[in-house]
């Protein structure tokens, strides 16, 4: 039997899979946008989870919502990501440190 | 051991090992192909518990148009191929730290005790596209036109970020340094101009 | 009668107010006219004050013009108290300021600040009456710090002269410290008495138990504060060590030396004390104090005289010398006495400087006794009058030095004291140290031949100028023989000590046979060989005369010491200024811990890496900690 | 109208200043209007003055509306006696500032005046709000036109000076906000007038009286907290350096008397001494400081701070004075002369700063060793600057010896060291007025200006009236001294009653 906790363990292990992605990447932006993509998909899942167990459509609604915001996001990042590629020649994130105080 | 266990076991361990294999991989093609696989799996997960509507729109909205968007640009920006650069030891640092958020994680969850299948009801005669969409429309009404609007300056976003005529860019141009002369170059004004 | 006292101050600062701010328009002269008129006026209605106060018995005018403050139980009114004292006191402050005002038309007529120096001069006159008429202290210290303020501006009228803003800025800041101390001593007497009123004071004297009040040091509360308002009088008074400014503040206009540095501000001191007299009465340790201090200020800067070269620096230690008679008068609680040589005083010091600055004038601005000499036929009513003035004050008989010098000895003499036996002597030994310098000044000044140039243009002064000088000799001689006025003179309602007198031909026997008379034949001696005759003595040349007129011509180094200890603080404010108020508490305080915060940051700043990877990691392992300790807690 | 009058007064500079931002017109336009809106805040308080009954004590023309009552907060406006004489004060001087300012040329002048006004309307609120949080927002917001006048306006270092008053009176005012939450915690009510019916245990009333009081020593500003008012006085515009001396500290000392002494007397009481000290510290150790410097803005400044040093020391010295006679009358006296003090301090540093501001626009600098002689060029104005001079060190007469004289005398009552500590004032301050004076005005000329301008008329009659004013003060304090008698005697009623 597929309980609750099963489904929220797996979430957490997605969650972590997908932040540990985040600082493992050196490589390019592209994967760190993945990564959050995978990191919203395991929040997704657990909205689904609760919203099928306690039997409440709303977590589906924001679940919705989120996709929705996801795309949108994902859609800035990826503009982001051309016109920095159109400036630097590169997205490699080793050579983005402009943060650097 | 029912047919939904099989498939739950068999649903989840594609998708933590395709995902293991997205962090870890070098081509950015293969993460992208990687992660289309990683949705059609939650779809599936997302259908054994009851959200068909949804998870017909991660497979159409997602796969089918974010995703592609993804190897658009990967295509379109031709990234070579690169190995990652990570030292050893930040390596096992990050991934000890996210072993031991998982193991909190699920220390948590398990500490909690949430309860199986407690409130369970037998679904209505409704359908779950149905309901959602009763919800959107009554309930989160206004919201769901925010969202619309979000989407809306997305789209502006993305265009305004990527048509300025200006060359932003930092490479050099020979040709016009080249073109570049004294008097282009050197502006006299008077004192009280300023 | 008594609204007559008003008009007096009222129109001397409508005079000072009128020609202070008139339009230039306004000729010199005639602003000048108008505030010796003035002046005149008030004289005048100071006479009739006078008159109608001695025609009757025992009759004080007292009355507040207005409350100035009333809070709480505090009540200080700007008033008058006229009795024979202050009556007096004002008739010879009025007539030396009109005679003066009479004398600077003459004498100021070629400065572009002609109406500047009217003005003030008529503002300082104003000062003086609400210090001599005021009824209580807090309006005698305006009128004391007002004299103290037209004094300063005075002795800086020529700001062009870094001599006169130097010397002007001296003498108020040496004014300060006695008011300093002043304005303690009134605070003191205002706390015992509550009350600043000098009638509440005098008559609460009874009622309040001095025993039980606070003992400072070993010194009785009335001590102190007696001894406070008399340190306030030793700087107006220029004495040992506050005499410093007075010989600095010749730099004035000649009319003002006669004026204020001679005649009347500097006697406000005295005045103060005999106007307390009262409370002076019942202190022992400070009337010691003030006998000492007056008597070796008659001696000791006396001296100085003897060595100094400058007309009007002679005249000034002079009157330090004589200041220092008066003061030690106050210190055997002879108010009246002391008093009386203030009054003869006035007179014949303002006619000194006045020949002086007549002197001066004809001379163009020399005021160098060693160039001048033989001026006897040339300045023949200047010579008289200096002749009078010098006669004044080496007290020859009859002339009115004569009785105020030797009532004063022999009131000293007559008081059973050691101390007082003392000061006596250091005062007989001042009176032909006194005999010596005003001679030396009369026979370098006047007689032998002129020792520079151009000796056929000197003139005399127009009448203007010598009026006054006349006028002034005749009330030099004839001052003194009011002398039974002034052995009578009651102090607010208190008659001081009484002295045996028996008519003034009895006081004039005396008064030759008496040892002062010594004195004066032997300065006379000694000026007559040294400066006239120019024979050299032996002893002059002998090694301790050396040295001790060394000591003397050194002016006993206050000015250094006072120059030393001005430096001194100087240099600890700038010291405070850099190294505590910038150094610590604005660099290391204020400014240090921004700066502490700012090299932390820039700690953090270089930690920082830029890379978003760090970042992120950094983000999840405090998230990771926070989890933790929460669950730790949580288990 | 009566009823609103206090209102009036806050908003018309105001809303008139907010106006005056979006209206960038010609100069003499700018000008009229400027001096048009402080002359009417003038005539309101003329008006507040004449119709104030100085013997009721309790607060008059009081206006309460409710803001935010779920907090206990409202719109709560009154005055007594000291709020009258400071609105007044503070009319009279930004009245002479705005002439004052309609003689000079600075960039920006609409948003110049605009903060002047501003700045006017909120020191009126400042001391008419008997509302704590309405104070403490008027206090605040007060820092805003300042901060602007001294930062945009001001000299080369304008940037470090403005930010370092900001900073200053901010870390102050945190505090003073947290006494006030913890009053309102314990009594329920942001009202002045049930602050002083408050009851505090006395460790309670220590922590608030310390809280308060460095709030307000930081504003007036005491000994160690000054090293914000010389720098900003020196870089702040001639205006500014007028507004910032002539009211801005009388707002630290009006918190005091207002909101310290009052609301926690015992807490006072049992801290005076330390207080005491600290004022005896500006006193001496300020006013030898001011004798070092070398920029005659700065020498002012310390002038200030040291003078200032007499207004707490009158404040603090009343509860000896309580302990060694068990009667009200002196502590009136003292905080009489503290007020006049304030008051006189008010205009003769608002003249001085002028006298100042006014050689700097012709010579273009404030050192002392680059100046002298200016007797000789400037007469009129060499002559004011003399008198004020004089005014500074408290000659007899004008304004600041009548607070000088209460002061000490008070401080003797309490303790003869007190006395002899603050009178060596007298020393002090001529030391460095009249040696300013020396250095500066007299002797010969060092710089020659081509065209030696005098004072021009508008100048000559400002300082003419400011002259005027110290020397009525000087003569007649009674007036003042009456208006305050009822106000003050029951604020040390209530005190005695407390301790």
């Amino acid at each position: 039997m597929i309980t609750m906790t099963h489904y929220l363990v797996f979430s957490a292990l997605l969650f972590c899979i997908s932040i540990a992605g985040i600082f493992i990447n050196r490589k390019n932006i592209l994967l760190l946008l993945m990564s959050i993509e995978l990191m919203l998909l395991s929040v997704n899942t657990n909205f689904i989870v609760f919203s099928h167990f306690s039997n409440d459509i709303s977590g589906q609604v924001f679940v919705f919502f989120i996709l929705a915001v996801a795309a949108a996001e994902s859609a800035i990042g990826l503009a982001i990501i051309v016109s920095l590629y159109r400036i630097r020649n590169s997205i490699e994130i080793n050579l983005i440190n402009k943060l650097k105080g | 051991m029912d047919i939904i266990t099989i498939l739950f076991y068999l649903v989840t361990s594609v998708i933590i090992f395709s995902s293991i294999s997205l962090v870890i991989v070098n081509n950015t093609v293969h993460a992208a192909l990687l992660l289309v696989l990683i949705f059609f799996n939650s779809a599936i997960l997302w259908l054994m518990l009851k959200a068909e509507f949804l998870s017909i729109v991660l497979v159409l909205v997602y796969v089918g148009a974010v995703l592609v968007l993804f190897l658009f640009v990967i295509m379109l920006l031709d990234i070579p191929v690169k190995k990652n650069s990570s030292p050893k030891l930040y390596l096992l640092f990050s991934v000890t730290t996210s072993l031991i958020m998982f193991a909190e994680l699920y220390m948590i969850i398990l500490f909690h005790n949430f309860s199986d299948e407690a409130n369970i009801v037998v679904s209505s005669e409704l359908n779950n596209t149905y309901e959602i969409g009763l919800m959107l429309f009554t309930e989160y009404v206004f919201s769901f036109e925010i969202t619309a609007f979000i989407l809306l300056v997305a789209i502006i976003a993305a265009i305004a970020i990527n048509m300025s005529k200006k060359q932003r860019s930092l490479r050099q141009d020979p040709g016009k340094q080249i073109l570049e002369n004294k008097k282009s170059r050197l502006k006299i004004i008077k004192g009280d101009e300023l | 009668m008594e609204s007559l006292i008003l008009f007096i101050p009222f129109l001397l600062l409508l005079s000072s107010i009128v020609i202070g701010l008139s339009p230039i328009s306004l000729n010199n002269f005639y602003s000048g006219i108008i505030g010796t008129l003035l002046v005149f006026v008030s004289l005048v209605l100071s006479i009739i004050i006078l008159l109608d106060i001695y025609s009757a018995e025992e009759i004080i005018y007292y009355d507040d013009f207005y409350k100035w403050i009333s809070v709480g139980d505090l009540n200080i009114g700007m008033g008058y108290l006229i009795d024979k004292f202050s009556a007096i006191m004002l008739v010879v402050v009025l007539s030396i300021s009109s005679i003066v005002h009479l004398y600077s038309i003459g004498y100021m007529k070629e400065e572009t600040d002609f109406k500047r120096f009217f003005s003030y001069i008529a503002l300082f006159t104003f000062s003086m009456i609400l210090l001599v008429i005021s009824n209580n202290l807090v309006q005698l210290f305006i009128g004391w710090e007002g004299v103290g303020l037209v004094s300063y501006l005075l002795i800086g009228f020529f700001y062009k002269k870094q001599s006169a803003i130097k010397a002007n800025l001296k003498a108020f800041l040496v004014n300060r410290i006695g008011d300093m101390f002043f304005i303690l001593g009134i605070v003191m007497v205002y706390a015992a008495f509550d009350s600043f009123d000098y009638k509440t004071i005098f008559l609460n004297l009874n009622k309040i138990d001095l025993e039980n009040l606070e003992i400072y040091f070993g010194l009785s509360y009335i001590d102190f504060s007696c001894l406070f308002l008399f340190i306030g009088a030793m700087a107006k008074s220029a004495q040992i060590p506050l005499h410093v400014w007075l010989p600095d503040s010749m730099e004035g206009p000649t009319p003002i030396s006669a004026l204020i540095h001679a005649a009347t501000m500097v006697t406000a001191g005295i005045f103060m004390v005999g106007r307390l007299s009262p409370l002076y009465v019942l202190t022992e340790f400070t009337a010691d104090f003030i006998l000492l201090v007056g008597a070796s200020t008659a001696l000791f800067i006396g001296a100085i005289a003897i060595f100094e070269n400058d007309i009007k620096k002679v005249i000034a230690y002079s009157t330090i010398s004589q200041l220092g008679y008066m003061v030690a008068a106050l210190g055997i609680n002879a108010y009246t006495v002391s008093f009386f040589h203030l009054y003869t005083h006035a007179f014949f010091k303002a006619l000194l400087f006045l020949c002086a600055g007549s002197i001066i004038m004809s001379l163009h601005h020399n005021q160098d006794i060693r160039k001048m000499g033989g001026l006897k036929s040339k300045l023949p009513i200047t010579y008289v009058s200096f002749m009078i003035g010098t006669l004044c004050i080496i007290g020859f008989p009859l002339t009115s030095g004569f009785f105020s010098k030797d009532l004063l000895l022999e009131v000293m003499l007559y008081e059973n004291s050691s101390i007082s036996f003392v000061a006596y002597l250091m005062l007989l030994l001042a009176a032909l140290v006194t005999t010596i310098y005003s001679l030396r000044l009369l026979f370098l000044v006047f007689y032998n031949k002129y020792r520079d140039k151009d000796f056929e243009n000197i003139r005399e002064q127009s009448k203007i100028i010598t009026l006054p000088l006349i006028i002034l000799s005749v009330l030099s001689i004839i001052s003194g023989y009011l002398i039974k006025v002034f052995i009578d003179l009651p102090i607010f309602m208190f008659g001081v000590s009484d002295i045996h007198y028996n008519g003034i031909i009895t006081f004039i026997e005396h008064g030759i046979l008496s040892p002062a008379t010594l004195a004066l034949v032997l300065g006379f001696y000694i000026a007559k060989k040294i400066y006239k005759d120019k024979i050299s003595f032996n002893f002059i040349e002998n090694n301790l005369f050396n040295k001790i007129s060394l000591i003397i011509k050194s002016k006993y180094k206050f000015d250094e010491f006072f120059i030393l200890v001005s430096d001194f603080m100087k240099s600890i404010s700038f010291k405070m200024s850099k190294n505590f108020d910038l150094g610590l508490i604005d660099g290391w305080v204020v400014n240090g811990f921004p700066k502490k915060i700012n090299s932390l940051a820039v700690l953090f700043k270089r930690k920082s890496s830029g890379y978003l990877y760090h970042y992120a990691f950094s983000i999840v392992f405090s998230l990771v900690i926070i989890f933790g300790i929460i669950l730790a807690r949580v288990i | 109208m009566i009823e609103n009058i206090l209102s009036l007064l806050i908003w018309i500079p105001i809303i008139s200043g907010l106006f005056l931002l979006f209206f960038n017109k010609k100069i003499y336009i700018l000008n009229t209007y400027n001096i048009f809106i402080n002359f009417i805040v003038f005539i309101l308080s003329i008006f507040l003055l004449l119709s104030f009954n100085e013997s009721n004590a309790a607060f008059q023309f009081v206006e309460k509306i409710e803001w935010i009552p779920s907090i206990n907060i409202f719109y709560h406006l009154g005055v007594d006696a000291i709020s009258v004489l400071l609105i007044l004060l503070n009319t009279i001087i930004f009245l002479i500032v705005s002439f004052y300012n309609s003689t000079l040329i600075v960039k920006k002048t609409n948003q110049y005046y605009a903060s002047f006004l501003i700045a006017n309307g909120l020191t009126i609120g400042v001391f008419s709000a008997l509302d704590a949080i309405l104070f403490y927002i008027f206090f605040e917001a007060l820092l805003i036109p300042m901060f602007l006048i001294i930062g945009i306006w001001g000299g080369a270092n304008r940037i470090y000076a403005s930010i370092k008053f900001f900073l200053y009176t901010f870390l102050g005012s945190i505090l003073l906000l947290v006494a006030f939450l913890y009053i309102n915690s314990s009594i329920s009510s942001f009202s002045v007038i049930s602050f002083y019916e408050s009851d505090f245990s006395l460790i309670e009333q220590e922590w608030l009286f310390i809280a308060m009081a460095i709030a307000f020593a930081i504003k007036i500003p005491m000994f160690p907290f000054h090293t914000w008012l010389p720098d900003a006085h020196v870089e702040a515009p001639t205006s500014g350096s007028v507004v910032l001396a002539a009211i801005l500290l009388k707002v630290g000392a009006y918190g005091f008397i207002r909101f310290v002494i009052p609301v926690v007397p015992m807490g006072a009481q049992s801290l005076d001494v330390f207080f005491i000290t600290l004022s005896l510290i500006a006193i001496v150790y300020v006013g030898l400081v001011a004798i070092a410097q070398n920029d005659m803005k700065k020498l002012i400044a310390y002038s200030s701070i040291s003078h200032m040093g007499f207004v707490t020391l009158g404040f603090f010295v009343i509860f000896q004075l309580f302990d060694n006679t068990q009667s009200g009358s002196d502590m009136i006296i003292s905080l009489s002369g503290s007020m006049y003090q304030i008051i006189s301090h008010g205009f003769v540093s608002a003249a001085l700063f002028m006298c100042v501001g006014s050689i700097y626009d012709r010579y273009k600098t404030k050192k002392i060793s680059d100046l002298s002689g200016l007797l000789n060029q400037m007469p009129v104005y060499s002559w004011f600057f003399v008198f004020f001079a004089l005014a500074n060190c408290g000659l007899p007469g004008t304004s600041s010896f009548v607070g000088e004289l209460l002061v000490i005398m008070s401080s003797f009552k309490a303790n003869y060291i007190y006395a002899f500590f603050a009178s060596t004032t007298l020393i002090i301050s001529a030391v460095y007025s009249l040696w300013l004076v020396k250095r500066v005005v007299y002797g010969e000329v060092k710089i020659t200006l081509e065209e030696c301008i005098d004072a021009n008329l508008i100048e000559k009659i400002l300082l003419f009236v400011l002259a005027i004013l110290v020397l009525i003060l000087g003569f007649y304090p009674d007036y003042i001294m009456n208006f305050m008698n009822a106000t003050l005697e029951n604020m040390t009623n209530n005190i005695i009653l407390k301790i």
